[in-house]
């Protein structure tokens, strides 16, 4: 309940923020809303030194658009992705996922960019952010980098965003309204048993299909994808893509799922999510 | 006897309060964060203990290191169990059962530990911030033994031992012979079989344990606040650890924030916060958080029972013999063995069967113990009894409304003896039934079922006709009295003060008290204070458990008010120059007979009482009485819950899309208060049938340790409920009413899993294990190539 | 949780088996291990640091080496605590010549108490996963490099 | 880590009333509100951020304070339970929790009722299961909820008229 000792600092702009993370190195932890690392640092599974608050660096908390891209500041919040008109209209993922993850306290709280940092085996923003093709502007003490999202989520909470590093802002493209979000959760905690974000473009006749809570970390379906390449979708050709959807996965096992039931879930959700998606277009 | 209209106990109303859905007068505390719980005290001077837990199911302690702990600024103290042990008596129990062995149960970790969250030592120091960083600083050497975790391997021969002092994991044995079982069995027409394997349940009330003491030198005497349901068993038990004697002994119970069972005990924290506040000279206060809660305060349910019922052609249920496997835990708390007794005396449900023949067996393990949880041992039993009758539907295709009216006794019968030798006090199974099927619109539904799954779905419909026990007492059953005290004074000013013994929680009696009080005395509601949980003011009782409250609690407060009445009727009777039999009594006015105009009401009356310059001759002083309420018997709720479910084929995913349920709690007192016992009782259930189970891993780590893992239901997950009632006073209360406290609990978890398994049913499925989650669904699916 | 997988060598059985029982060696391939002392024939002691990302713990504990058939099979038994509890681990590892190197069978068994199982379960296996690759790929690199 | 840190001199106007103190970083906003302010509505109940007990209203936003660090609410205004009521008249959702029997032991009860006001800020008019996904992040363990949800819908309607 009482997380260990340590040092706080709270930079005003990004550039001070990146100096303190040099300053620090491996003994400091960026705060963003905090809700990944307070609850880790309560229970002292996380015990830095060291904390940079980068919480009231205004210009990481925005949603533009601009030449068919919409760049999301990495502090917006949850709520604020779910709330948006811009994204409503022109990436409604975003505000789907959005309204799913945690609750109403952890969605005015959380951000976009803290989460996708954290990069939780279970967490629902990597399913988006992979099938979006999402990219990930990085900066650090050598300056700027964009990262894929293929690229950013390295592996069980391992993200590409490196010690020293911070997380500036996520590019998405502007999309049609042919996707979907869907997600069984774990009863307890909310996060996904398997959680599957679908892309579906009919005029390309390509799909693009995530999937977040079966592996250590999320994937892009890339089975389930390249059997819908070149098709029309109907129930027949979504069926036979899902059952593709964990395919080459090693699927994660704990109490509240076996492998085998997640990888079942990933085709199931795949199913519904592209059936999903489709009808809406 | 029965219970008619006629003889029915007669309730007073005079102002209607008695009955009346009305809003709590806890409430306006309670909605504005002004009110006290444990932790809110301010306590000047406090310190705050911290516990070291043991990581390990089964260990030995080689040693515990606390040097640098202790250099820490700020800390106090820090004790082990060899600091401890010596100067504070051991965990009582007090339902023993004859026979059983049972291991020494010291409030601090001796040589082993014995389940994982086994208190090893205490920290005290000037902040809990502080204590907790000293809990990181102190090194505990643990030699890991085997654990012991299955109960049925925990059995075997070769299994290693949770207690090696005692020679075997079997803490105890209990058999119920009922009737004539080998006679019935004979009779049978075919024998059926059912395991039935009940899972651990964890309370999980919101407010976590906690407990601050307070020894004040000068008077030699304690102050014990501490979260619990019992205040008034805590004060019976502790002295005897703490080695001071009762009447220097004071336990206030504050607010409480949820107890459901597992705040009744007196807990290991509770003795050593105890003697730390004496020992230090200072206040101390211990705050448990979730994880601890989860994993050191007592879990629930945990049993294992293989069946055999003998049954008749016409679905007559004549006896079923059941070998129950309850697993204890560790430690004997203060009920752990009396839970699964409970099971085996309800195991007859609302039917009369011949003959039962439960053999019990209690078995250590490597766990938390486990005790009273919502129900306590009766949802076992109705969960196995409600399955039997649907599994004896299905075997010879019957109807399973009809294979339960077919069994059930006529309300005519009653009092009705089981063949657990329980004497039944009144009932009405089938109108409870009856009004049910109305309000499920059965016909309609069964329609509705029809078509569904004409279409594919798997929808299930599922019933249970409960029966349970409550209001507990009598004392020549209960190891500590069943009795419960109350007392009222008229104060001077005639405004009323109603102190209760019983303990309540959050189940709203400072009104349903209320509403008692003021109709039988005829005063304004408004006039009365209900005091309680504080054994300084409320100098008896035995608490809140067992949906025992308003049966015995609020009828202790009827015979006090009768004395008063009576006691007033006489010095009514001098100041109206009258005698106290001319003396009528009639919405809160004395008066001679017909004679309205010149009446006394209580203020008149209290002021002479206590003024005391005309009383007559030889009249106490005062308008103050108090009783101790001895139940002749222990009431029994029943009802009828019906469930509609649906089951997601592909993901294995319950919904509940209909839920009714009626109940029948004899009088109700606040139908309002009523209802919200049921849907959180039910509530509950929906948990436990969905989504809630224990998981220790086969080495004894509890792994269902927070909120993160141990999921209870949200509100998404609870549906609205179709509630209704029926009301058949009890014969064993002045009031009529039988308690509720846990009646939804009870009859929710079978109806919903006669449900879903009656959903599954198409596919040959006849019977799934608790709880309900998608996995096992989808798993059982799968077995029967549920692609169908 | 259990474990098992394998992995192929580009190096003798001989080679690969006698890196195994090199605490030198064995440091530099367990991701966090900062300690690894001997402390008698086929006992270590160890300090690792396991986790992912930020959530680390310190471990302070033991290896010991069973059951040496050079260069065949070996079985290393670890246990270690640390603040957020304990962890212990048996791995049984066959080594069978595979062409020009070898095929190593790992089969391991791990368990873990206090707060990680309490509260990070659904973790667990996937880190044990994680770090038994990471070990074997490191140990590869070092065996061909 | 053992021993304090520098502490952080932080200003919240809590409940309308400006509290200044210097904490320990590590201090949680509901610690803050407790220990420092004296004001214990706010309750907590579990660890992991789950319960929702603790939440409380952090500039208009429904946070749970035991999942925030006092300093991270340095220069916020902050609302707990007990100041909803004004002038001593009960906020249209404490009004609704009272009607409604939406509450029993009382120890969620804080939290849920901060949660409510955010949900009717938000949408003044919703449905059953719209309350129902609104209280997503509040356990209860006493009373099943569906008081709850009258209570809201109560107080939904109250704030209409």
């Amino acid at each position: 309940m009482i997380p260990a000792a340590f040092d706080y600092f709270r930079p005003s702009t990004l550039d001070e923020a990146l100096g303190l993370l040099v300053k620090h190195g491996e003994d400091a932890k960026v705060l963003a809303g905090g809700h990944s690392l307070i609850p880790a640092m309560k229970l002292r599974l996380s015990q830095p030194k060291v904390v940079v608050d980068i919480g009231r660096i205004g210009d990481l908390r925005s949603i533009g658009e601009r030449d068919g891209k919409i760049a999301i500041g990495a502090l917006t919040t949850h709520f604020e992705i779910e709330s948006s008109d811009l994204l409503l209209r022109s990436c409604p993922l975003l505000p789907e996922v959005a309204g799913q993850i945690g609750d109403v306290q952890v969605r005015n709280k959380g951000t976009i960019g803290g989460s996708c940092v954290h990069a939780d085996p279970a967490g629902d923003w990597p399913a988006a952010m992979l099938a979006l093709d999402a990219e990930f502007e990085i900066t650090g003490p050598r300056g700027s980098r964009t990262v894929a999202a293929n690229d950013f989520f390295v592996d069980m909470l391992t993200s590409a965003v490196e010690s020293g590093e911070i997380l500036k802002s996520i590019r998405v493209p502007v999309t049609p309204k042919t996707v979907a979000y869907v997600k069984i959760a774990q009863k307890a905690s909310g996060f996904a048993l398997a959680g599957v974000a679908a892309v579906v473009d009919k005029a390309q006749k390509s799909v693009a299909v995530a999937v977040t809570g079966v592996a250590a970390k999320a994937y892009r379906a890339a089975g389930a994808e390249s059997s819908l390449r070149g098709l029309d979708l109907s129930a027949a050709t979504i069926a036979t893509a899902a059952q593709k959807a964990a395919n080459g996965i090693d699927p994660l096992s704990d109490i509240h799922a076996s492998a085998e039931f997640r990888a079942h879930l990933a085709r199931v959700q795949t199913k519904r999510a592209l059936e999903l998606a489709a009808s809406r277009g | 006897m029965t219970v008619t209209t006629e003889n029915a106990p007669k309730v007073k109303a005079s102002q209607g309060y008695f009955g009346r859905a009305m809003k709590r007068v806890e409430d306006p505390r309670l909605i504005k964060g002004i009110a006290t719980y444990v932790d809110d005290l301010k306590i000047p001077g406090v310190l705050h203990a911290e516990f070291v837990r043991s990581p390990h199911a089964n260990a030995k302690i080689k040693s515990i290191k606390t040097d640098t702990a202790k250099k820490l600024q700020g800390v106090v103290g820090i004790f082990t169990g060899a600091d401890v042990n010596d100067k504070v008596g051991t965990i009582p129990c007090a339902s023993p059962i004859p026979g059983g062995k049972s291991p020494e149960h010291t409030v601090l970790a001796g040589a082993r530990v014995y389940f994982v969250g086994h208190p090893v030592a205490v920290v005290v120091a000037e902040t809990r911030t502080i204590a907790r960083d000293a809990l990181d600083l102190i090194e505990v050497d643990y030699e890991p033994l085997p654990a012991v975790i299955d109960p049925e391997k925990a059995l075997e021969k070769d299994s290693p031992l949770t207690h090696p002092e005692l020679g075997t994991n079997v803490a105890f044995t209990w058999s119920l012979p009922g009737g004539d079982v080998d006679g019935a069995f004979k009779e049978a027409d075919s024998v059926l079989k059912l395991r039935i394997i009940h899972p651990r349940l964890t309370p999980m009330a919101i407010e976590p344990r906690g407990c601050a003491a307070s020894w004040h030198a000068g008077e030699s005497s304690l102050t014990l606040w501490t979260s619990t349901q019992i205040p008034h068993l805590v004060r019976t038990l502790l002295p005897g650890l703490i080695r001071i004697p009762e009447n220097k002994l004071r336990v206030v119970a504050p607010e409480v924030g949820g107890g459901f069972g597992s705040k009744l005990n007196l807990y290991a924290e509770e003795a050593v916060v105890s003697h730390l506040a004496m020992r230090l000279d200072r206040p101390v206060k211990w705050i448990e958080g979730r994880r601890e809660n989860a994993a050191a305060t007592t879990h629930g349910r945990d049993q294992i029972a293989d069946n055999e019922i003998a049954i008749q052609k016409d679905g007559t249920v004549l006896a079923i013999r059941s070998k129950i496997i309850a697993d204890v835990g560790s430690y004997w708390q203060l009920l752990t063995p009396a839970i699964p007794t409970l099971t085996g005396l309800m195991l007859c449900g609302c039917y009369k069967l011949k003959a039962v023949r439960v053999d019990l067996t209690g078995v250590h393990t490597n766990k938390m113990s486990t005790d009273a949880y919502r129900g306590a041992g009766r949802p076992e039993a109705a969960y196995m009894i409600e399955r039997v009758m649907d599994l004896v539907a299905s075997e010879l295709g019957l109807d399973p409304v009809e294979v339960r009216l077919k069994n059930m006794p006529e309300s005519t019968e009653f009092p009705f003896t089981t063949a657990t030798g329980l004497l039944y006090d009144s009932g009405n199974y089938q109108d409870a039934l009856e009004k049910a099927q109305e309000l499920a619109e059965w016909p309609k539904l069964i329609k509705e079922r029809d078509a569904a799954r004409k279409a594919g779905r798997l929808f299930g419909i599922g019933l249970s006709t409960y029966v349970e026990i409550c209001a507990l007492g009598p004392s020549k059953t209960m190891a500590a009295g069943g009795w419960e005290w109350g007392c009222v004074r008229i104060e001077i000013s005639g405004k009323v003060t109603v102190i209760t013994g019983a303990t309540p929680h959050g189940q709203g009696q400072e009104t349903s008290f209320a509403q008692i009080a003021a109709d039988w005395l005829g005063v304004p509601i408004e006039d009365i204070v209900v005091l309680r949980g504080d054994t300084a003011t409320a100098h008896f009782g035995r608490d809140t458990y067992g949906s025992r409250a308003t049966a015995l609690g609020g009828s202790a407060i009827v015979m006090s008010i009768e004395k008063i009445v009576e006691k007033a009727k006489t010095l009514a009777a001098a100041l109206l120059k009258s005698t106290p039999k001319e003396i009528e009594f009639k919405n809160g006015k004395f008066f001679v007979n017909g004679d309205g105009k010149n009446a006394l009401g209580w203020g008149q009356l209290a002021s002479e009482a206590y003024i005391a310059k005309n009383l007559p001759p030889g009249f106490e002083p005062g308008l103050e009485a108090s009783s101790f309420f001895e139940p002749p018997n222990c009431t029994f709720p029943f009802g009828t819950h019906i469930v509609a479910v649906d089951v997601d084929r592909e993901t294995g995913q319950v919904s509940i899309l209909k839920y009714i349920a009626v109940d029948d709690c004899g009088k109700q007192v606040n139908p309002l208060l009523i209802e919200g016992q049921v849907q959180g009782g039910i509530a509950q259930s929906v948990g436990a049938a969905l989504m809630e189970n224990t998981v220790y891993d086969e080495n004894g780590q509890l792994l269902t340790g927070e909120f993160m893992d141990y999921a209870i239901p949200r509100a998404k997950d609870i549906p609205d409920f179709i509630l209704g009632s029926t009301e058949t006073p009890s014969p064993s209360n002045p009031l009529g009413v039988k308690g509720v406290g846990e009646a939804g609990t009870i009859g929710a978890t079978p109806a919903i899993a006669n449900a879903v398994v009656d959903a599954l049913s198409p596919l040959g499925i006849r019977h799934l294990d608790l709880p309900f989650t998608p996995e096992r669904v989808w798993r059982a699916i799968q077995e029967k190539g549920g692609r169908s | 949780m259990k474990l098992a997988a394998t992995y192929v060598f580009r190096a003798l059985p001989e080679k690969v088996f006698a890196a195994l029982i090199d605490p030198a060696i064995l440091q530099k391939c367990i991701e966090g291990c900062e300690k690894m002392e001997k402390t008698g024939e086929d006992t270590y002691d160890a300090n690792i640091k396991i986790g992912v990302a930020g959530i680390k713990g310190s471990y302070v504990g033991k290896v010991r080496i069973e059951e040496k058939k050079p260069p065949e099979s070996i079985t290393l038994q670890a246990e270690g605590k640390g603040g957020p509890g304990w962890v212990k681990g048996t791995a049984r590892i066959q080594i069978s010549p595979e062409g020009e190197g070898s095929e190593l069978e790992c089969e391991s068994e791990g368990q873990v108490g206090g707060l990680i199982a309490q509260v990070g379960s659904r973790l667990v296996e996937a880190v044990g996963k994680k770090m038994q690759d990471e070990f074997f790929r490191k140990l590869g690199k070092y065996l061909e490099g | 880590m053992q021993g304090a840190a520098v502490k952080i001199p932080v200003k919240i106007r809590v409940n309308g009333m400006l509290r200044e103190s210097e904490v320990e970083p590590r201090l949680l906003l509901v610690q803050f509100l407790r220990e420092v302010c004296g004001l214990t509505g706010t309750h907590v109940g579990c660890e992991t951020g789950i319960c929702g007990a603790c939440t409380v209203l952090v500039d208009g936003n429904a946070v749970k304070s035991c999942t925030m660090l006092a300093v991270q609410a340095d220069g916020s205004e902050v609302t707990t339970v007990e100041g909803l009521s004004s002038n001593g008249k009960l906020h249209p959702v404490q009004e609704g929790f009272w009607e409604c029997h939406g509450l029993q032991c009382g120890y969620c009860t804080p939290g849920m009722i901060m949660t409510a006001v955010q949900l009717l800020e938000r949408n003044g008019s919703p449905s059953r299961d719209e309350i129902r996904h609104g209280l997503d992040g509040n356990l209860c363990r006493c009373t099943g909820y569906l008081h709850i949800v009258d209570a809201v819908e109560y107080a939904a309607k109250k704030g209409r008229t």
